[in-house]
């Protein structure tokens, strides 16, 4: 078996699902004879037919209540973002109708709603976002965010699965970028489940997406000054894993919360938050968020580099903390 | 002092008389005709009891009233088969009791007690049961409308041979989601017809300030679909049209939209007195009451279809079964307030067959 | 002078900005003849105009991409939503076109958003609502919500002399049920500043809109047992005055975040996150969060009840963190 | 494996053959013409330039071309005053150009230079400058739609006698802001024009796939306006029609939408080769080129309006000019981080007379 990449995995994960579920189908602009902008659902149309890959209007708030009416009837649509950026226009239908459907009357909704996120690519404000901080307040959705290739089927298989609407957030940086062996055939990485990337003492990373890969470089480089980094990545970002949290920030007592979000409003603070409630006794330091500055997503390279987090900002951080 | 009339149209004007002739030769039975009767007495008295309710004090929020676009909603629904899908809004009383929904069902919603489909966790008639066939709306308007086409989606895919019938009022057509649905379910050819009422306002607005067009119906040409304009107040000429749409979309020739003429007799709900609309309007609509003209139409001369007896018969059988049907609602308590705390995600996979009502809420 | 209702203080803000400046104009649903749903506009229609008072279609997203066009022209645009929950609907218009533009064009967006909020009036999911934690998270936004009818008189003239868009969010259980005296004529409260709205020394209580009123009453009530409560004001959600957040805290050492959110995404979080980061030395136990459940609003009063905070729940949560 | 074809269309027709009669008779004169043709080629030839770049790995980002529809944004934007609006979208460089933005502006947007009017902080023509009655879009089509109609509104209040010109393109017109938009400018009788660039494709979707209509413009009637259809790739007719509605909506008669029928000639951006598009499907809009159709016009018999020298001095003269615009904006440094903190929020309240273009941005 040879390795494949982060978007091979989500191709993969589409692909099979509908090979085993019936009801699973796409839903999405462009998706069928082009592929989908980023070429995720090749091949698809050809395989599986126009009933099942349907490409719709440019109308994100009906793709999207159109894939909640056909999850009423039992359908399991993937509804996809052309960027992810454009699921603003269908956030009514996501926060109001999806969101609380089963608690008002008891019928789930389960959707998935994916699409290329995150920034380092010079796609400017609109072609940039990481929405999750929109997302996460809303009560019934869950919202997924994978690292790595395995992550990234492992979790789509299990979002398709759900019966709640997910919100499956892939990060285009790392599209092409990274590559893995997967597990052989048939296989689910749990929602609500976050996982230890690197095991160590000092302190406490804790980060998702893009970053995770940020985490455990700036890791790799504090190892020559004798600092033990310990990298926690969430994987699901509602509902939060907060057993796995407060574990990692008992053992290692010194927390640095890193995500690709305008700080204020981040997930990183939902985060932050919990542990600042519920680890106190346990920490040495204060509870550190390293995030993107509140500020739209800026298009220059030296600009976006300036607005990201990055390896050296987080070794920084590293250092300033456990020197506290 | 600023002028205020300035931007205000004409009345919304009532329809034209309706044609006795057709009425006459109407393809529905004397059987059917009578129930098309029993259920828009059931919708009226049902919710002439929702406000004795609401003036003792027992309805929690606000209580809306169908008061004059009972055969809008009755003869619509009535035109479904039991394989077909509804998504009501608020004033589609009607169309909910067509599907079989018990009037107690809905005033333990607006009561909010805990036997009602909901359990007390949502209100008034926002409640589903895709076992019946029954989809809930949101409140925000439009938003049903796309979802509604993704259901008449789904059971192309699933072969169910059923179509997705659902409504909008004159106001709700201005929203980004009646456009993006309408569209979307043209171009995907699915089986969805939308009843447009167009009762002359919305909340305080009437429909000269909510669009520059008389009849909404012509924007179906925009999405190339085929449109009727309707009387409202005519429940078998409801019945009639939507039949029609009803069969070209599960004959696979895609939505419909149908304008149905009709006007709100009351205000936007029980707590406005719809000061705002000119009596005359109100006295002029009140003449084409739906309930009285299809009582005319029955006891009529050359087709006498009932005798008054027979009408007042079905009255009183409705007095007692929705006195039944009060005592029913006010004897359910109030939840237990744990409830709240329940049922936010769903725990398993959900099949359309295990898909069930009220029971499935965690309660 | 006598005491006005928060309805009514807002009105009257509506009214003399509208008197002092001819570029504000209103936008929403059933404003003009009828004064609106809860009449905030009553009268406003027969003093000004129907081209001040524009009454619109059935179009949040058009009402709010209206009042940015004309913002961007100089006019100070204030849009009603008939129930805050609405405001959904505008989500792409509020968060991409007015938070960004002034960071990516340099042209200001002077509008603000305003309608009623909250819940323990048994409107259920869909007329209950508390936004912020959508909206904290887009740059470029401010977001104000007062607690009384001073402030929200004083912080709605503040928002529309504002150059940037405001979210305005009324708290609909406050509009009738408190009454003050308003300070004399024309004066604004500054956007960005909490006020300490009961000096104390044992805890702080960090909160806003109708729960400030439970704060205080719990206060009373605490005073007998001996407890010292300070209450703090936020009165802005965006951006939050960090300075006074913290001087408080660092005073008190103990703090409760109160809000009527559900607890994750919430503005709360926010705050508690930048105490666990800032204030960590003078905090003498865990930064505590008195929300709502993560669950829609219920409709049916007992389980509102359940799901709101109230004054007995703060007045435990108390008990527990001062005997930390 | 499951046939692919279903539910396309036929293919985007071409328009028929211009009138060159009426191309003879236009009202605008030999200046004006000679204006609009230099326009239509700066628009190409500046895009040309653009591609250079591309190429040379100067330019970030995607690149997007309206080659093939220069006639539509140079028409519509030449029928303008000096104190109305635009607001164009990424495909109507040709309209920033009639507004007076300079070709080095774009270039350093493409390029993400500090010297452009967003300062590096945007891509693309993503820029505005109310001073010159440049209005930006965002990325959500349809989102500028509502956003003009503001602008119109805020125009009428102000007395200004000006008019919004706005763009959508055949797949934004699937948004509910279109809808929505053009509905509340409809009601509010304000001074907006909308051309509805209906080139045949939204990305690799066909007309056919995204309405189940022919003519965007029969959707004019569902708002109460008047709509046009016009040849979009015949500057004249362009300019004709949209010069007819901005004069309308001067006049107080409200919105029109004006359909214009063009094709886009390169994919979707510069990295899409569009294998999706028909061959002979391009092949037959090639003969339609609007920069080639204009030329012969003005050289044509009868109506001698330029001399092939003419028209050559134009575009040499177009050369020179772009070699420095060129120069000037590779000349631009990139911005400096710092800068990415700045202006997130404006600091003081702005009047529309001090509201400028580049200089405001926080650099
Ligand atoms: C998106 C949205 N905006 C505002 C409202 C508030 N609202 C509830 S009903 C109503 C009027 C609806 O009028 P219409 O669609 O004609 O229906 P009718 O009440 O006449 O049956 C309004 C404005 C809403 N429910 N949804
Ligand atoms: C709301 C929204 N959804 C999706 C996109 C992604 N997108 C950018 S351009 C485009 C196609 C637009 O087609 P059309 O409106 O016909 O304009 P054209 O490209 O043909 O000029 C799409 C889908 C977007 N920009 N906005
Ligand atoms: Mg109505
Ligand atoms: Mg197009």
């Amino acid at each position: 078996m040879s390795a494949v990449t982060y978007l091979e995995a989500i191709r993969q994960a589409l692909l099979e699902e509908m090979e085993r579920d019936e009801r699973v189908f796409l839903i999405g602009q462009d998706l069928g004879v082009y592929g989908g902008a980023f070429r995720v659902t090749a091949g698809l149309l050809e395989r599986f037919g126009p009933e099942r890959v349907v490409d719709t209007p440019i109308s994100e708030s009906a793709m999207v209540g159109a894939a909640i009416g056909a999850s009423l009837l039992g359908m399991r649509p993937v509804v996809e973002m052309q960027f992810i950026d454009f699921i603003s226009c269908a956030f009514n239908q996501i926060v109001n109708f999806a969101a609380p459907n089963h608690y008002r009357w008891g019928q789930a909704v389960p959707i998935v709603v994916r699409g290329p996120a995150g920034g380092n690519v010079h796609g400017s404000v609109f072609h940039s976002q990481n929405p999750e901080g929109f997302f996460q307040r809303a009560p019934g959705l869950k919202i997924v965010a994978p690292a790595t290739a395995a992550d990234a089927k492992g979790l789509l298989t299990a979002a398709i699965r759900d019966p709640n609407p997910v919100l499956f957030f892939e990060h285009k940086y790392l599209y092409r970028r990274i590559k893995e062996e997967l597990p052989n055939g048939d296989y689910e990485v749990p929602i609500g489940r976050a996982r230890v990337a690197r095991e160590g003492r000092d302190l406490s990373v804790i980060t998702y997406g893009a970053m995770l890969h940020v985490a455990l470089e700036a890791a790799g480089r504090l190892e020559a000054d004798g600092i033990d980094l310990e990298v926690l990545d969430l994987r699901t970002l509602k509902p939060l894993d907060q057993e796995a949290i407060l574990a990692s920030v008992k053992k290692t007592s010194r927390v640095i919360v890193l995500s690709e979000e305008p700080l204020t409003g981040s997930v990183a603070g939902e985060v932050a938050a919990r542990i600042a409630e519920h680890a106190f006794p346990w920490l040495d330091g204060p509870v550190h968020r390293l995030c993107c500055p509140d500020t739209p997503v800026p298009f220059s390279p030296p600009l976006e580099e300036a607005y990201l987090p990055n390896v050296d900002k987080l070794v920084a951080k590293v250092r300033e903390l456990s020197s506290y | 002092m600023a002028k205020v009339s300035r931007n205000w149209g004409p009345l919304h004007p009532a329809p034209p008389p309706p044609d006795e002739e057709r009425l006459a030769k109407t393809e529905l039975g004397r059987e059917a005709q009578l129930e098309l009767y029993r259920f828009m007495k059931l919708n009226r008295m049902a919710e002439d009891r929702l406000g004795n309710l609401y003036r003792q004090g027992k309805v929690v929020g606000g209580l809306y009233s169908s008061r004059g676009q009972e055969a809008t909603s009755v003869g619509s629904a009535y035109a479904l088969e039991p394989q077909d899908f509804v998504g009501p809004l608020i004033r589609n009383l009607g169309s909910m009791l067509v599907r079989g929904v018990q009037p107690s069902e809905v005033m333990m919603q607006y009561m909010a007690r805990g036997g009602g489909p909901t359990g007390g966790k949502d209100a008034n008639t926002h409640f589903g049961d895709v076992s019946r066939g029954l989809i809930a709306p949101i409140s925000m308007l439009g938003a049903l409308i796309p979802v509604m086409a993704g259901v008449a989606l789904a059971a192309r895919m699933q072969g169910r041979n059923a179509v997705a019938l659902t409504y909008i009022g004159d106001g709700g057509t201005s929203t980004g989601d009646f456009h993006e649905g309408m569209n979307l379910a043209a171009v995907l050819n699915v089986p969805l017809v939308l009843i447009v009422e167009n009762n002359g306002w919305a909340y305080s607005t009437p429909t000269s300030r909510q669009m520059r067009i008389k009849d909404i119906a012509v924007r179906a040409a925009g999405y190339g679909i085929p449109a009727e304009i309707v009387d409202g107040n005519d429940v078998l000429a409801v019945h009639g049209a939507t039949k029609r749409a009803v069969e070209r979309a599960r004959g696979g020739a895609g939505p419909t939209l149908i304008e149905a003429k009709t006007f709100r007799m009351k205000g936007h709900a029980e707590h406005d007195d719809a000061g705002y609309v000119p009596r005359e309007q109100i006295e002029e609509w009140k003449k084409k009451d739906p309930i009285d003209r299809f009582e005319r139409h029955l006891l009529g001369e050359g087709h006498g279809l009932a005798t008054r007896e027979e009408l007042e018969a079905i009255t009183s059988a409705l007095d007692s079964m929705l006195n039944e049907e009060v005592d029913r609602a006010l004897a359910s308590p109030l939840p237990p307030p744990e409830r709240a705390f329940l049922g936010v995600y769903a725990e398993s996979p959900v099949s359309p067959a295990a898909s069930g009502r009220g029971g499935r809420v965690a309660v």
